[in-house]
């Protein structure tokens, strides 16, 4: 256990070194290279000590004694933390080398703090959230974890003079605060009075069948779901994702989220056997934040707030994977309970890695044409080659087409679905096959999605003269080893399984044997994709062989010859149909802007004026949550402003009226 | 032999008495800015060198003035603020010195050192008396000694607060004063007892409830006005952000935590007798009451030193909830009182920096403080999180574990209420510290703001008190731990 | 017999404060009180040792019957106040207010009686509404220069429970209050009159920038 | 193994029969003679030594996209059980594995369009991606709840469970073994999921194949094209490839319709006549519904795929009550 803390000690003196080195003029490359180095050390160090754990090792741990307010402190590094320490520390090496390279491109007077300093919260970020996966006692949990929120607060606001990504980093400080206080109030609920609040305490409490073990294991969840970006909760996860730097979002999406799942799977693991009702409550918050979020990415056209709202949506479907766990837990059906809790460990796997490529590509379009709003772009395929070609794959892995590895987690999470036939109760089967029928959805909303992204911004002919540039190999390097990763987790999924066998154990499952049946499940579905692959491969090579002269030509026009770039279809218009069939769903607003200025110049004879016509949806979820909650206590608080009058006169009222009060009550009780 | 006591209180008046004497020599007048600067740190040092080296714990029996483990606690906290606002006066003297050379406004203030010093004596005062009465005596004297700090700027707004400052405080103590007449009366069942605290802790059972009621309720009502709890808070917010720097931090730091002592000892007394279920509730309400008025404000207040001030009503309304909750929060308040002091005093010693490279505080016209005062910036953003109880600093802890004994004890509504109304003064703070922090003038904007001089002494007492507070929020050293525990055992807490 | 006349004579001068409506007559009640509670402590003189009466008679007969009284209508006539109380409310409604107030603290005093605690029902009811009625002086005008009255009043009520409650309370107690009075009043006065100098007029209305 | 093999070569083949039938049936429905049944294959033939036009906006995916839709098409083809007897591979959940491969080529083949930068592409992929996302939940909850009923979860485990085929009727005659199907079908709790279930494939084989109440192949009014519009750019093999993928799938979906009605005890030889004879049924009656039904409004088409939904929804309802009885 403690070359993890020694791994974890080097990532934060990494970032104070990289801090202390930003004040010097060309520093930005000095305070990089640290705080590279110490998170590569870092993550060097977590992964040798995860690996160790996760074949075979069984759990390291250690207990350290920091006396009067945190109290013994136990570490425990077992298999479920373990995956996404592992998880989080390679998201960690390539979000920072995509920093570095992101940041040496920008001139230094746009930085709100110096890099230096930006370097040390995104080590000490590390460092905290490497530290959350290994702490089991409650309080120190709960310091760690709001460290955490902490450091990622300072890393948002980033580029200088911006103002919304200020609101968005308070937005997201707030939020984490709820959440953590509903944590708090969960920890002490679960843990007997007296006791130094530690983890294994709480199991008693959370798998008592009772309606208190529920309602405490609910607790829980929201408050880990506040972390994961579940529905209800998710409007930080947009705006810190869509307002923080690049190589952040990448982290955020990547790891942040993790952490929330990893609390939830630890919640299950504490949980053992809970009443069935958590498990429908799960997998009903889950699929329901799932559609929503997917629904919501179809109508943006900004690219980071379409790949903001899928992350909601991929945490949604690790969610359902971890309710339909739960369900075969609680219902007696150990291989519905494997394949579930399965998925949803593999699509977290998945999610960091596909969801980096996607956020670091979207980065190097916004780096070379200033702009990710997809209705501006065009065509940069042909001169953005390599990013497009990892964008591609990695859109492909998120709508879990088969080559790649969103697939297989998918493909784990519907056949633990599919494995929900018991006589014991109607209503497990219902609601399987609704969700069976929602995943699907969700499935095909996503390829309208990705279709929309990837079509409109790098297909097509370019609708506005911004001809993006390949990024730098620093830049580069990170997109194809992650897009290579999805592939080969996709077709070889045994791999990862093995990974997975460990935390599974963890999570408390027992059969062993089912694991083995759930990885043949894998490797038969994983054959049919190379069989796909082998088959696409094969046509397209009679494709090239029986294609002789090819003559090129404009795109047919169906006869109309002057045709523009601006004649293409837009992001917009692309998923206008779904959006007028779902439009009950979200409060569109059309403005039609009709400025006063007179008629247009150059077409006199026609008394025509210049309409400009704008429309946008907003997510009503987040503005029922959010905003309208800020609306009416700012409006009942608006009420009390007399208070503080100036008069004199009313403050000496105020305290004749508490004296009379308290007086009044004094004499009260005194006399009865 | 004087005792220690003793001398901890008549110190500071001779070191004034050597202040105004030097000054009225006239050869020596002209350079008051300069031993001036010296006499304020030296009985500072002083102050702090024999409240180390006094033996606290075993006071004797219905002594005036003695040090049990309780107040101890509060003179420590007391003589390490003032070391730390004299650190920081003599840049401030410094700075006053300068703008008398270049003529710009008002003329060098005579009366600052002294009255600092009057009131370190006043304060230590009612730390350390142990009869109610002349505890009441010393608050009355706080009252006077502070109030030419209040009209140090001689504004319009000044003198509006100094007024106000006074005549409420005047009622308020006139309240306790009968407050103090009830428990003689009240204690006058317990033969011979006179006001001392430990005759009528340890006679309290023998008090009737009627007459103990309503002396703590007087008390309350009194002392409460004087600490800053709602609704008697009026004053509070203009006499602090009028006050300059150094002295409205050890108002809102050392100044309200006294007053909270004398409602402690009144809580000590009934301690052990079934009245204590009566008090916890009206503590519990003047908490609420409290948090949710600095809720309202800190939202609408533009003035920084505002929101700062009350975020001190906010700070006492969180000991009121944690006596009010007893057992272990007791112990968390008596942590919650030291962090929250240093907390608050190097946030005003902060503001003060943002208001001299500014020129003012109000939250709006503040813009790049990162890029200007870089220093004094990042001491505004760490202390703001450290004053929201965000980890690592202490606060958190002591936050936390109230939460726990609202849970254990099934307070549902009091949780409900105080998580909403701290998550509301944490967004209002936050979002105000980070326009001021952060937000920067645009690249384009005509003067790109320079980094100004900051002087060493002008945020060292800041970066001191900020890092002793993370490191008590990681381990509380042993010494001071077995205080707290002492201080809380006396309130019946543990 | 004399004690119980005085403290009635005291409960109508609380009367008549609460109905006056010139300035004038709010410094005359003044010293009528001033002289009350010498005579008040007179009659218990028998009660307290030699030291402490002489303290007595010379803080209620000097400081609050002469001292006071002149030093505030010094304060009038330099700063040349409007001779007439602006209150809130008008006379009648607060004469009403003064008697619900003194009949409460009589409810509360007997309730106390009844409750065990040997208390001498008269002089604690009408030192509490002495109490709550300078409160109200305070919250019910304009002017500043009531407010210090109020306060006055206040301070009256509070020596006059002192005398009545705890007669064995220590002497510097007893010089607290009169501290207490002594310097609240002359540092209100000063305040008034470098208020003038920086305000146009002393009433409160100009004192209401500081708000949020 | 090799059986497996030579049916699936066959259904390849038959498939542009299929074509063939739809358009004879269409042609002497309004009174023509119509080109030959084997016309589809012919075009097969000539497109593939064509010479083609590339555009010179698109990048290397317009070239993959045709490429990549056959070749899911085949590899979906794969495991689809064919006149009754089991699929070349079958594996548990196999039926998602079929409905994620066929999303693959379609992704592809939409990528493609949209690489030609042409806005009636543009508006062939968006009404595309919308109609099939509204296919996809109906055709889930098809294959869920057979998969609950029958208990495996594999498109030839399914069928094996069809009520028919566990009866051994191969000593009865002929007609003694339809009637004796029938009456084993009657009793079985999988008739009303089997019956909603080929109502639901059919649509599924309009709203895929493109065909008319969706969508008119025949018209050349590039606005009110759905399929069509997306292969304007196509020239050579790869309007070859599209169009092969095209009928295939149609025959896919066949297949699973008849899969339902060809027992699987039936001799071989019989099971392929039986199976022939039910695809070329389907085809007529696509044939006779296209000349018939005019085109739905393009704002009613999700109404009616909606529709299929629905549809599918009564068999969960008959889920609940099987599980209950």
């Amino acid at each position: 256990m403690h070359v993890y803390f020694i791994t974890v000690a080097v990532a934060v003196t990494g970032g104070l070194l990289a801090a202390i080195f930003s004040g010097k003029a060309d520093e930005n490359r000095l305070a990089a290279g640290i705080s590279v180095l110490a998170v590569a050390v870092a993550a060097a160090g977590v992964l040798q000590q995860c690996v160790g754990v996760l074949f075979g090792g069984d759990a390291i741990s250690a207990t350290v004694d920091l006396g009067p307010p945190l109290g013994r402190l136990r570490c425990e590094l077992d298999a479920l933390s373990a995956i996404f320490a592992a998880l989080t520390s390679i998201t960690a090496l390539v979000s920072i080398i995509y920093i570095t390279a992101y940041i040496s491109g920008m001139p230094k007077t746009s930085l709100t703090m110096p890099a230096g300093k930006h370097y040390m919260f995104f080590n000490f970020t590390v460092a905290s959230m490497l530290l959350v996966l290994v702490l089991r006692n409650a309080l120190a949990f709960l310091v760690v974890w709001e460290i955490m929120a902490l450091c990622i607060f300072f890393l948002i606001p980033f580029e200088r003079g911006k103002l919304r990504p200020m609101s968005g980093a308070v937005n997201f400080l707030v939020t984490m605060h709820v959440g953590a206080v509903i944590l708090a109030v969960a920890f002490v609920l679960a843990a007997p009075p007296g006791a130094d609040m530690d983890f294994s305490e709480f199991s008693a409490a959370l798998s008592s069948e009772t309606t208190s073990g529920t309602i405490l294991f609910l607790l829980f969840f929201i408050g880990f779901a506040f972390k994961a970006g579940l529905m209800p909760f998710h409007s930080w996860a947009v705006r810190a994702e869509t307002e923080a730097p690049r190589g952040v979002s990448g982290l955020l999406s990547g790891a942040a989220v993790n952490m929330g799942i990893y609390g939830i799977l630890r919640t299950v693991a504490l949980t053992g056997t809970a009443a069935p009702f958590s498990g429908y409550a799960v997998l009903c918050i889950s699929m329901i934040c799932a559609v929503f979020g997917i629904l919501y990415a179809l109508l943006q056209n900004d690219m980071r707030r379409i790949l903001a709202y899928s992350t909601i949506e991929n945490a949604g479907i690790i969610g359902i994977g971890i309710g339909v766990g739960m369900l075969g837990r609680s219902y007696g059906l150990p291989l519905m309970e494997v394949l579930g809790l399965a998925g949803a460990l593999f699509h977290a796997i998945n999610h960091s890695l596909f969801k980096g490529v996607l956020f670091y590509a979207a980065g190097a379009v916004y780096l070379s044409t200033g702009t990710s709003n997809i209705n501006r772009l065009g065509g940069l395929i042909k001169t953005m080659p390599i990013t497009a070609g990892t964008f591609l794959a990695a859109s492909a892995a998120a709508c879990a087409l088969p080559p790649f590895n969103g697939f297989i987690s998918e493909f784990l999470i519907y056949s633990g679905l599919l494995k929900a036939l018991t006589p014991a109760s109607g209503i497990i089967i219902t609601v399987g096959v609704i969700a069976v029928a929602v995943v699907a959805l969700n499935g095909a909303i996503t390829v309208a999605v990705f279709v929309k992204t990837f079509g409109i911004a790098f297909l097509g002919v370019p609708r506005s003269n911004l001809a993006g540039v390949e990024p730098s190999p620093a830049m580069a390097l990170p997109l194809i080893i992650l897009s290579v990763l999805c592939l080969i987790a996709g077709l070889w999924p045994e791999a990862v399984m093995q990974l997975i066998r460990a935390p599974l154990l963890c999570l408390g499952v027992t059969q062993t044997g089912l694991i083995e049946e759930s990885i043949t499940i894998t490797g038969k579905v994983s054959r049919g994709a190379l069989l796909l692959l082998a088959v696409t491969a094969a046509v397209f090579l009679v494709r090239t062989l029986l294609v002789r002269t090819q003559a090129s030509a404009p795109t047919w026009g169906c006869g109309y010859d002057s045709v523009t770039s601006r004649m293409q279809y837009t992001g917009s218009s692309l998923s206008s149909p779904f959006v007028k069939l779902a439009a009950p769903l979200f409060r569109r607003v059309e403005k039609r802007l009709i400025p006063r200025s007179a008629d247009v110049p150059g077409c006199e004879p026609f008394p025509t004026r210049r309409i400009k016509h704008a429309s946008y949806s907003f997510d009503f979820i987040e503005a029922l949550v959010i905003d309208k909650a800020l609306v009416v206590i700012k409006s009942i608080f608006e009420r009390f402003s007399w208070i503080q009058s100036g008069h004199t006169g009313h403050y000496v009222l105020y305290i004749l009226a508490a004296l009379a009060v308290f007086l009044f009550a004094a004499v009260w009780r005194g006399t009865t | 032999m004087i005792s220690g006591e003793l001398l901890l209180i008549a110190l500071p008046p001779m070191f004034a008495a050597l202040s105004i004497g030097l000054k009225a020599v006239r050869s020596v007048a002209a350079s008051a800015p300069v031993f001036d600067r010296w006499i304020i740190v030296a009985a500072a040092a002083a102050h702090l060198f024999m409240t180390l080296r006094l033996p606290y714990g075993q006071p004797v029996a219905d002594a005036l003035i003695g040090a049990d483990a309780l107040n101890y606690l509060f003179l420590l906290i007391l003589s390490v603020l003032f070391l730390g606002s004299a650190l920081y006066s003599t840049v401030f003297i410094k700075e006053m010195a300068v703008l008398i050379r270049e003529a710009r406004d008002e003329r060098y203030n005579n009366w600052y050192v002294p009255t600092m010093l009057f009131t370190l004596a006043t304060l230590s005062g009612v730390i350390l008396s142990r009869n109610l009465g002349l505890m009441w005596v010393f608050i009355e004297a706080t009252t006077l000694s502070t109030a030419p700090l209040i009209l140090h700027h001689r504004g319009k707004e000044s003198l509006e607060a100094v007024w106000k400052y006074l005549f409420i405080c005047s009622v308020g103590i006139a309240l306790a004063f009968i407050g103090v007449l009830a428990m003689t009366e009240a204690g006058r069942t317990i033969k011979g007892a006179g006001l001392s605290v430990d005759a009528l802790t340890a006679g309290a059972s023998a008090i009737s409830p009627l007459w103990g009621g309503i002396a703590f309720v007087f008390a309350l009502i009194g002392f409460g006005t004087k600490m800053g709890l709602a609704p008697m808070h009026t004053w509070l917010p203009d006499a602090h952000s009028q006050a300059p720097s150094p002295a409205s931090a050890i108002f809102s730091g050392a100044l309200t935590i006294s007053a909270f002592l004398c409602i402690l000892r009144y809580y000590q007394i009934f301690s052990h007798t079934p009245m204590i279920g009566f008090i916890r509730q009206l503590m519990l309400v003047l908490g609420l009451v409290s948090l949710f008025v600095s809720a309202v404000y800190v939202l609408r207040a533009g003035n920084f030193k505002r929101k700062l001030a009350y975020s001190t009503i906010e700070h006492m309304g969180i000991l009121a909830i944690g006596m009010g909750l007893g057992g272990a929060a007791i112990y968390a308040v008596m942590l919650h009182t030291v962090c929250s002091s240093l907390a608050k005093h190097s946030l005003f010693l902060t503001s003060g920096n943002f208001l001299h490279a500014y020129g003012t505080v109000n939250v709006r016209e503040i813009r790049s403080g990162v890029e200007r005062i870089p220093q004094s910036a990042w001491l505004l953003v760490t202390g703001t999180l450290a004053l929201l109880g965000f980890p690592p600093w202490a606060l958190f802890i002591t936050e936390f574990s109230m939460l726990r004994q609202m849970v254990t004890d099934g307070r549902w509504f009091v949780l409900l209420m105080s998580a909403l109304f701290l998550t509301i003064i944490i967004y209002g703070f936050v979002s105000a510290v980070m326009k001021m922090a952060f937000s920067s003038v645009e690249p384009s904007a005509s003067e790109q703001p320079t980094k100004r001089h900051e002087p060493i002494l002008s945020t060292l007492p800041q970066w001191t008190f900020i890092a002793a507070l993370a490191a008590l929020g990681v381990h509380i050293p042993e010494r001071l731990n077995t205080i707290l525990h002492k201080a809380a055992a006396t309130l019946g807490g543990f | 017999m004399i004690h119980n006349s005085v403290v009635v004579l005291f409960g109508v001068t609380l009367l008549y404060i609460s109905t006056t409506s010139r300035l004038g007559g709010y410094v005359k009640i003044l010293s009528i009180q001033g002289i009350l509670l010498f005579l008040f402590s007179l009659s218990h003189a028998e009660t307290l040792k030699l030291g402490h009466t002489l303290i007595l008679t010379f803080e209620t007969l000097v400081v609050k019957a002469i001292v006071v009284p002149v030093f505030i209508h010094y304060i009038i006539i330099k700063l040349d106040i409007r001779r007439v109380t602006e209150p809130y409310i008008d006379n009648f409604l607060s004469l009403i207010v003064a008697t619900i107030i003194i009949s409460i603290s009589f409810v509360l005093s007997v309730a106390l009686r009844n409750a065990g605690a040997e208390v001498d029902v008269l002089t604690f009811s009408i030192s509490i509404s002495a109490v709550v009625i300078g409160l109200f002086i305070v919250i019910t005008n304009q002017k500043l220069i009531t407010h210090v009255m109020g306060f006055l009043v206040l301070e009256n009520g509070v020596f006059m429970m002192s005398l009545s409650l705890a007669s064995e309370v220590p002497v510097i107690v007893e010089a607290g209050v009169l501290l207490d009075v002594f310097m609240g009043v002359f540092l209100m006065g000063i305040f008034l009159n470098r208020m003038k100098s920086t305000f146009e007029s002393s009433d409160v209305s100009r004192l209401t920038r500081l708000t949020d | 193994m090799s059986s497996a093999i030579y049916r699936y070569i066959l259904m390849i083949a038959v498939s542009f029969l299929i074509a063939g039938i739809i358009v004879r049936v269409k042609a002497v429905w309004a009174g023509r003679y119509g080109p030959p049944v084997i016309q589809p294959f012919y075009d097969f033939i000539k497109l593939l030594r064509k010479s083609s036009v590339i555009s010179r906006v698109t990048s290397p995916i317009f070239a993959l996209a045709p490429s990549a839709a056959l070749g899911a098409v085949l590899t979906a083809a794969t495991v689809v059980p064919i006149a009754g007897r089991p699929a070349l591979i079958h594996f548990n959940g196999d039926f998602i594995f079929f409905a994620y491969t066929l999303a693959f080529g379609k992704f592809f083949s939409v990528l493609g369009a949209l690489d030609t930068g042409s806005s009636f592409e543009g508006m062939g992929v968006s009404r595309e991606i919308t109609f099939s996302a509204l296919i996809e939940p109906a055709f889930f909850i098809i294959m869920g709840s057979m998969a609950m009923l029958t208990g495996h979860t594999s498109f030839t485990g399914i069928y094996s469970m069809i009520p028919a085929a566990s009866h051994d009727f191969t000593q009865s005659g002929f007609f003694a073994s339809i009637f004796g199907a029938l009456r084993a079908w009657s009793d079985s709790e999988l008739l009303i999921p089997a019956i909603c279930g080929n109502i639901v494939l059919m649509m599924a084989i309009l709203v895929e194949a493109s065909r008319m109440p969706v969508d008119d192949p025949t018209t050349h009014l590039e606005l009110t094209m759905v399929h069509e519009v997306m292969i304007l750019d196509t020239s050579g093999p790869d309007l070859g490839f599209i169009t092969a993928a095209n009928t295939i799938k149609i025959t896919l979906l066949g297949t699973l319709i008849t899969g339902i009605i060809v027992p699987q005890w039936v001799a071989p030889l019989a099971g392929v006549v039986l199976y022939l004879f039910m695809l070329t049924l389907i085809a007529v009656s696509i044939g006779i519904l296209e000349s018939t039904i005019a085109r739905l409004r393009m704002t009613h088409v999700p109404q009616f795929i909606l529709g299929a939904t629905s549809v599918a929804l009564i068999v969960l309802a008959v889920l609940m009550l099987g599980v209950r009885k």
